[in-house]
């Protein structure tokens, strides 16, 4: 059975400096309130890997958390680029990250492997792409059969694999419904798992026998932060904040507007 | 009806290309917004697949993101990403994938990912996301992109996916069986492959463009069908269900909703 | 969209002699009606794969449909054995047939290769165990990046893939619930997706967003067969018919006794 | 309380060996009423994993096929059996796996697929099922016999999962890094294996049964631990609640249920 605590405690028990972290979440259930503990809590040197890094890494980035990304798409959905993300690639600020960059069907199968416990992924991909010549982590393998060469990434094995999600019974079972994304492979996949809710009830109420539920033994921390999602949603309890995620443009286009953001939008609030 | 812009008639363009039985591959913006229009026009019965999971979407609005709550909600179901990408796409069971990009050259490939050298990038784009994958195992792959020098290059600086290959003959070699680009929709004009060579050439020319305005937007020495048509302008239903679609997205997209924050 | 026809129909539309055939169910939804047609249409040569062969591949391996038996566990569930199965390897009866044996890890992962498009499927498998020196479609891949070796079995694609499932709608959509098994595996995996279901209804009624539902694009055809699973069970619709399976061990002793009650019961129903 | 049978002594010290914190991924006989004793008794919160894909099952009555819709409808969730074995049996999420076998060595290597030469059986049992990675991927294994030199053999015909390998080295030798057999529960006792040799000994007699029934039971020369215990005869609590559990599972079982058909 996981543990109940608070968000500081549930992210100073589980991430630490150097640490490999993946703030998953497809879209929907982005655990940004987790993201922002990490902030405030001064992480550095953090490996951060997420499908869409999407606005969290971006403010994560920005704020000097990251030593590495892994990701396969870095931009701001329908609005347009991460500037906090691109001006750590493009000009090191506030300091030079590595990028290892794959694409989403690599990404995918690196979590179902991780969350599989295998050591790596086959799939048929990255064909006549420019990828693996700059992405040494992408290798092949040839199927003994047909002799078919398919694409191999490593597995996803974080430290750290942190999702938000609907809700949590006493036990700490986990109900995530919706556009489920990668979040039980980032869970199933990481050394430890965090899970941030909308609320513990008695009774998980899941819809159906096959709803993808997560064990409470298959989870470390299990933190109640309502709208924990928030500008991304939690389907059932709140609605994407799209106009957040347009003004977001703004605001990371500009280093010092960022800063006073980041000063008073998460140094300043817990 | 004359009263149209080229980023309607480029949208209403792509929607036309789709039918009733494909099943479709939908990325964010002009994809998404010619497969909707597609679906409430002239093919109702139309499977749009968005990555983020969902099988069957009829979204009654455009998402801001591939993975909007409305996509979740009108879809026949929501799958989880890795069974997205292994049994849907990679399973071959996608006709129709909508690609765009920053940069595409006269053989469809397709760089999302630098402007500049990978290592110190003069811009940083987002990246590939799902388009090396969609690029191969989609049955046809349409692209739809604003017709500039800044964009149609004679040479990408990255291929982040591949359409023909650097030559138009490197899709072949590597044995992929799926057709690749078989349509490129821009504000201006059509573009399909040559047979043989696989050049993108000029089919059509969207109502009032000429082969001037293509060949100066155009970063190659551009070549036209030598029975190059002209495209039917917009209908009335085309149209206004279209503007009907981005009304209702624009209304939708500028509420502040933060219930139970 | 999928045909909607009769069973007798839809397997003389699909089933071919000396053809690759999977009628999957893991003890849940398992098609014995469709089965049952494949034996009075008096197919033969057929390759059958099924995890667990169960009473309904006894049933057709008496009946002498079989030339291949792909499978991981050939038993009669808290029962014993499948004496029909027994009968032909052992003493060939009705005629030889091959096997070719897996793990239930092995088939499930075949199944899901199948379905995802690849030759092979890779796992951490039958260490220190006799089955790959018995069986050649058993190797082996090496991670490029650990250098573990992984087994590795090719891809289930059988020619037509027959389920059991509860209901579809009228455009063809199937839903799938309770114990899910690799039934949409199966559908994905085949050349032809054949669907028994226990009704169509207007609207499918899934209990969940994220609820098993195949679309009917991904189908060829449908048949209304209520009771279709029958001495298996249909979530929802029926139970399991404890008592048969129980019976079954008497009737497939004895090869007269079997023969008889396949002329009563199966040749003779419709 | 001495009315028992051996084989509700098998049952009773098979569920003793659980703890409340055990994920136990189950087979169908012996090890399914073993854990459900556990469950009900000392370890309410135990874990029940069965192949058919239902995590977390509480069934009121014991299933006969490992799939039966009880365990469905009692679990904490129900997931597609490739599922199961990707990232719940090779995750590594599984604290103790249950085996049994037509034949067992003095290493706990079992055979449950073929007596006498593969290609020409003898018998042909129904095989591994699960068995072959459930040998390898669980933390500890129990395996539960009944003990007769016809299933106690000096060497086994076929190797359908592995123990600690035909000399008992061939386990790590293969890197495998859980444990292997950690208990076999037979009728007439529990045996254990010895440090460095992996030999499995016999290290507690069940009551009333001695060393000599023992030794002709089983089919190589057995030895016996220097501390040889007695095994603690079932108590009224767990007898009780065995044969609870077993009528119930047979009235459920005898009901001939064809609803709907």
């Amino acid at each position: 059975m996981p543990d109940f605590v608070s968000l500081p405690d549930a992210i100073s028990a589980t991430v630490r400096d150097g640490h490999t972290v993946a703030l998953e979440g497809f879209t929907h259930l982005i655990p940004f309130a987790a993201g922002h503990e990490i902030i405030r809590q001064g992480r550095r040197d953090l490996t951060l890997i997420r499908m869409t890094p999407d606005l969290l890494y971006d403010q994560m980035i920005g704020a000097g958390c990251a030593r590495r990304v892994v990701f396969s798409w870095g931009g701001n959905p329908g609005v347009g680029s991460l500037h906090r993300f691109r001006d750590a690639v493009e000009n090191g600020w506030p300091h030079p990250i590595e990028i290892e960059e794959h694409s989403h069907a690599a990404m995918a199968n690196a979590w179902a492997a991780g969350a599989a416990g295998l050591p790596f992924a086959a799939f048929r991909g990255y064909m006549g792409s420019s990828l693996p010549a700059v992405n040494p982590r992408i290798a092949s393998v040839t199927c003994p059969f047909t002799g078919e060469e398919l694409a191999a990434i490593p597995a996803h094995r974080p430290d750290v694999g942190i999702i938000h999600a609907q809700r949590a019974d006493r036990d700490g079972n986990v109900l995530i419904e919706g556009i489920v994304g990668v979040q039980k492979e980032a869970a199933l996949a990481a050394g430890m798992a965090v899970v941030t809710v909308e609320e513990v009830v008695d009774d998980l109420a899941a819809p159906s026998m096959n709803s993808t539920v997560l064990p409470g033994w298959a989870v470390d921390k299990i933190v109640v932060a309502p709208g924990g999602s928030w500008p991304s949603y939690t389907h059932g309890y709140s609605h994407r904040d799209n106009a957040y995620y347009k003004a977001w443009d703004e605001i990371a286009r500009d280093r010092d507007r960022f800063l006073q953001w980041l000063a008073e939008n998460v140094m300043a609030a817990s | 009806m004359n009263d149209y812009t080229p980023t309607e008639m480029m949208t209403i363009s792509a929607s036309r290309a789709l039918s009733n039985d494909d099943v479709c591959f939908v990325g964010i913006g002009a994809p998404s917004a010619a497969c909707n229009l597609a679906r409430l026009t002239h093919a109702p019965d139309l499977t749009l697949i968005y990555e983020s999971g969902t099988v069957g979407a009829r979204p009654d609005v455009l998402p801001l993101s591939i993975g909007d709550g409305e996509l979740a909600e009108t879809s026949l179901t929501t799958v989880a990403v890795p069974e997205i990408f292994q049994y849907w796409l990679q399973g071959g069971r996608i006709t129709v994938g909508f690609l765009g990009g920053a940069e595409m050259d006269r053989y469809g490939n397709l760089n999302t990912t630098v402007i500049g050298p990978y290592d110190s990038p003069r811009v940083r784009l987002p990246g590939g996301g799902g388009a090396p994958e969609i690029a191969s195992s989609c049955g046809r792959v349409f692209i739809t992109m604003r017709h500039s020098t800044r964009g149609m290059v004679d040479k990408v600086d990255f291929v982040t996916s591949l359409g023909f290959g650097p030559t138009g003959a490197e899709r072949a070699a590597l044995g992929i069986t799926t057709r690749g680009p078989a349509l490129v929709i821009t504000d201006l004009c059509l573009l399909e492959p040559e047979p043989v060579t696989n050049e993108l050439i000029v089919t059509s020319l969207h109502p009032g463009v000429d082969r001037g305005q293509v060949a100066d937007a155009t970063g190659w020495d551009v070549r036209f069908a030598s029975d190059l048509g002209e495209t039917e302008p917009p209908t009335e239903l085309e149209l206004g269900t279209l503007r009907d679609l981005q009304r209702r997205t624009d209304e939708a997209h500028s509420e502040v909703r933060r219930d139970g924050v």
